[in-house]
């Protein structure tokens, strides 16, 4: 059965992210949707509230293309390498709204925004000076103990992107290795982008439902794109592009060079295709890591 | 066998693990300490990460804190709001490591911003889950280098709340066992506030005051750290072979 | 590395089953661990707190054995038969305790427990008579949208038991098919006995940690336990002996049947070997599933 | 083709079912319903068990509610409390079944206790999920007998809440759409009253009167329910060879 749901990142952008939306993008560090983000910039989306837990270079090339008017996250850095260049200009020159958690506090407003909830209570963020600066974060005292705990409110974006290593044509989106923000991430959003390596059979999925991580239902749109978590890395596919993550701290030294780094590999490519093809099958083969493959478990048959 | 002072501190880290406890790492120089004590007298220690992977046994070092080399040989893989629910906020997170920019006479840290919020004279990347593992792990072991810009009288920012305020919540953790610098050890005395416990081998007690931004307190008899064995260089050096953490300048 | 924790069910529930003692007995359904109970009603445990959302068989032979003051529950029948006779007789006479949830109520006590919570928000519950029965029902308000929500304090129990495919030596147990409470009932226990079909090399489990549903350092005791689950199923080892439901309902119409089969078929075996022994092969081989493989899915090796 | 009063309920509640939609299904009569609109007008309907399975396409009536027969060739298996918050209290199980031992004018259900909760007649199982379902569905379909013990004035005990005590509720679903018996239809009206609507072929509303605690109102024109197909006969004796539940004295 198809659903139509199989498309281009081109489409599913263009039908699905519109300007001002709060997006999602999904991924904690691992499978990081930078393909997705990069047609957000090429169709020139403005003004979106841009909200990840682990920003990374994907939003700070979003931030530096103008697309955000609003970060929500809980940790702005270049992972392993350093600071988050156009981030923080933005923020240090007052030009980027921000609305700050902690990891915990992000994964709870997903939490709850998954689950219909209003609000997720934790044990955490009182005695930091957050509540202080983010009047979203608020207390609640528990009607059996009398204790008091933060409180944070849904987070529901209006899209959520995520990036996996495969999923069916009606979106059932099979993830393994560190799974982290993108269930929850998806249940919150009111629509998700499935960006994948593979589009596999209905039956694929079927042999091994437990793997599904995000079913079909939520999902409006399922692309095949393969490299398209370049330069962060999907287990069992390829690894991270480490010489780029680090490049990219001296790419983005000026605004110049940004706005170099944007014409070349995001405006001047029409697709992931073109980037790929640009990247190079040597760079692109050297990324790619030993296969190591899982033994069969038994299902059964109950009939 | 000589040795830096980066590798000093991460050493001293490392035996503060015990075995068969649980650690929740970090990326970088805790991740050195942890996979240390792994591999040198805490062979059971149970390696954590808050991208949700339990009993990691990375073969290399994680170049972000969801590498999939932290998959390859893990026990369990969770989905990050259970690792922070079930394992952090259910108490079962002995030990938390910590690396900020600033940390107070109170053992408050901040990664946040330097300067005002608002006006930030250098934004920093915020707390990630360090405001919650200050808050939830039994106890946190806190890694820096000791410069007086990042030891003052008070942070700009608290992002993980040290000593005292953490006092005033009820369900909140054991906070800061100790502060292991470059140059010693500091540990808390019951009113909270840091000491210095020890210093490492060829290090001066003044220059440790000097590089602090308060009159910092000293123990009645500072301990001097035993040096680095060689194997523990060993095991070290041969974690980060490249260098990337241990021969930086920071 | 062996922890010491693979023992027997009789050293296990000697060990960590205590009279007096909030016991879970985990499973929807799916993978009951009734050796578990078996060896519970063996040894003579008393004055019981039993929680379990169907508390089904298991705890039916409990209760008629004399064990459970109490019973914590959402759902108490027969599934696809009928009634729990013993549950019924014992609470229309007022001689046990109840505690009365919602299927969504009692998952969301047991998500407190596990999650160090004291209590958790839902939307249920109210507008029915349950929290007039039940003063652990209370409400609570949204500190963002004033919504009244009902909420549920945390369930701690003492010991949870879960029955699974598979575990290794240190207890991380895998679980694949229907996972229903298992994840949440071991996290939120102080104490968790696994009981599986096979005790397997810790390099089975390490090579597809995705499926690790409850880690080994929340488990306190491994079990290897063919066939634990009988009469009920396990995906990819054996079918529920249906008939056996369906012939509960008559061998427990008088409390006479019920002493006869507990005599019978808990108290006159010594262990799970014995009671499989006299199942029979025949009966055995009757239950087992054809088989049906998952294909193999790569992870990659990233070092 | 001759059918049975518990073939035409399951039938007439199928038919209720609408493409494409996400239906919470329980084990009996609500899966056949399910499975049958499943085969034939709503071949896209997604069902999706409480026990955590989304998509099931089960090839044999299952036993119980978490019966691995649900799991082969679903989609998706979650974890019960991830279904419900996610599914259901996330508002996306668009129609959810419920059965009862009793139901009142306003669609209050009970399947907890006949007589007083403290000294009850008879035991029932009690709400499992029906709670849940009954307010957060976006509509709910009931089935049941039609006989007038179970038709009561005042239920016993409110289980599941109908369209009165939800309607305090800012965040319940629609609730009560219909209740679907052997003899009938009924709906609610704009007060949330239940009227009947449709008999079945060859029921008399004079006997659907007779069979209700309470003088139950009527629509102006009472529809007649056109009668099985021998499609939706073939199908639903298929679904159920051995007629476990379409045959049994209920």
């Amino acid at each position: 059965m198809s659903s139509g749901k199989v498309t281009t990142l081109t489409e599913a952008i263009a039908r699905f992210v519109h300007d001002g939306h709060t997006v999602y993008l999904a991924g904690f560090t691992h499978a990081i949707p930078f393909a997705a983000g990069h047609e957000i910039i090429r169709q020139r989306r403005r003004n979106l509230i841009l909200a990840r837990a682990t920003p990374d270079l994907i939003c700070d090339q979003m931030i530096a293309a103008g697309c955000a008017r609003k970060l929500i996250f809980s940790w702005g850095g270049n992972p392993g390498v350093g600071s988050l260049r156009a981030f923080r200009r933005a923020v240090e020159r007052g030009e980027l709204e921000i609305e700050e958690y902690t990891h915990f506090a992000m994964l709870s407003r997903l939490a709850a925004g998954a689950s219909g909830l209003p609000f997720f209570p934790l044990r955490s963020l009182l005695g930091s000076d957050l509540p202080g600066v983010n009047p979203q974060i608020r207390t609640i005292r528990c009607p059996f103990t009398g204790e008091e705990l933060a409180a944070v409110p849904s987070l529901r974006p209006d899209v959520t992107v995520v990036h996996a290593q495969r999923a069916d044509a009606e979106g059932n989106v099979q993830i393994w290795g560190i799974v982290g923000d993108q269930r929850e991430a998806a249940f919150a959003a009111s629509r998700v982008i499935a960006c994948v390596e593979e589009v596999v059979d209905e039956l694929v999925v079927a042999n091994d439902p437990n793997r599904t991580m995000v079913p079909g239902e939520v999902v409006s749109a399922v692309v095949a794109v393969p490299f398209g978590a370049h330069p962060s890395y999907v287990q069992g596919y390829y690894d991270r592009d480490n010489q780029f993550y680090i490049e990219w701290d001296g790419v983005t030294a000026t605004p110049d060079g940004y706005a170099a780094w944007l014409d070349a590999w995001v405006h001047g490519v029409r697709d992931r295709q073109e980037y790929a093809a640009r990247l190079g099958q040597g760079r692109l083969a050297q990324l790619q890591t030993p296969t190591r493959y899982t033994a069969p478990v038994n299902y059964g048959t109950f009939s | 066998m000589p040795w830096t002072p980066a590798e000093m501190m991460v050493v001293a880290a490392a035996r503060r693990l015990r075995d068969e406890e649980r650690v929740l790492v970090g990326i970088g120089l805790p991740n050195l300490a942890a996979n240390l004590a792994l591999r040198s007298h805490a062979p059971r220690l149970t390696m954590v990460y808050e991208a949700g992977v339990v009993g990691a046994r990375p073969r290399r070092l994680p170049l972000s804190i969801g590498d999939p080399c932290l998959v390859e040989g893990a026990r369990a893989v969770l989905a990050m709001h259970e690792l922070f629910s079930w394992y952090l906020q259910g108490g079962r997170v002995d030990t938390g490591f910590l690396e900020a920019a600033q940390v107070d006479r109170f053992g408050n840290l901040n990664s946040t911003v330097i300067g005002a919020y608002n006006r930030p004279k250098v934004r920093l990347p915020g707390s990630g889950g360090a405001c919650d593992i200050a808050l939830l792990a039994r106890r946190t072991l806190i890694m820096m280098p000791h410069r007086t810009e990042r030891f003052p009288e008070r942070v700009d920012f608290i992002t993980s709340p040290g000593c005292t305020a953490r006092r005033c919540l009820s369900w909140a953790g054991g906070g800061p066992e100790a502060v292991i610098t470059d140059l010693g050890v500091l540990e808390f005395d019951t009113e909270g506030e840091m000491y210095l416990a020890a210093v490492h081998p060829g290090v001066d007690e003044a220059k440790v005051l000097a590089q602090t931004g308060w009159p910092l307190r000293c123990a009645q008899r500072i301990a001097e750290t035993p040096p680095p064995t060689p194997e523990e260089l060993t095991v070290l050096r041969d974690l980060d072979p490249a260098g990337v953490h241990l021969r930086r300048g920071r």
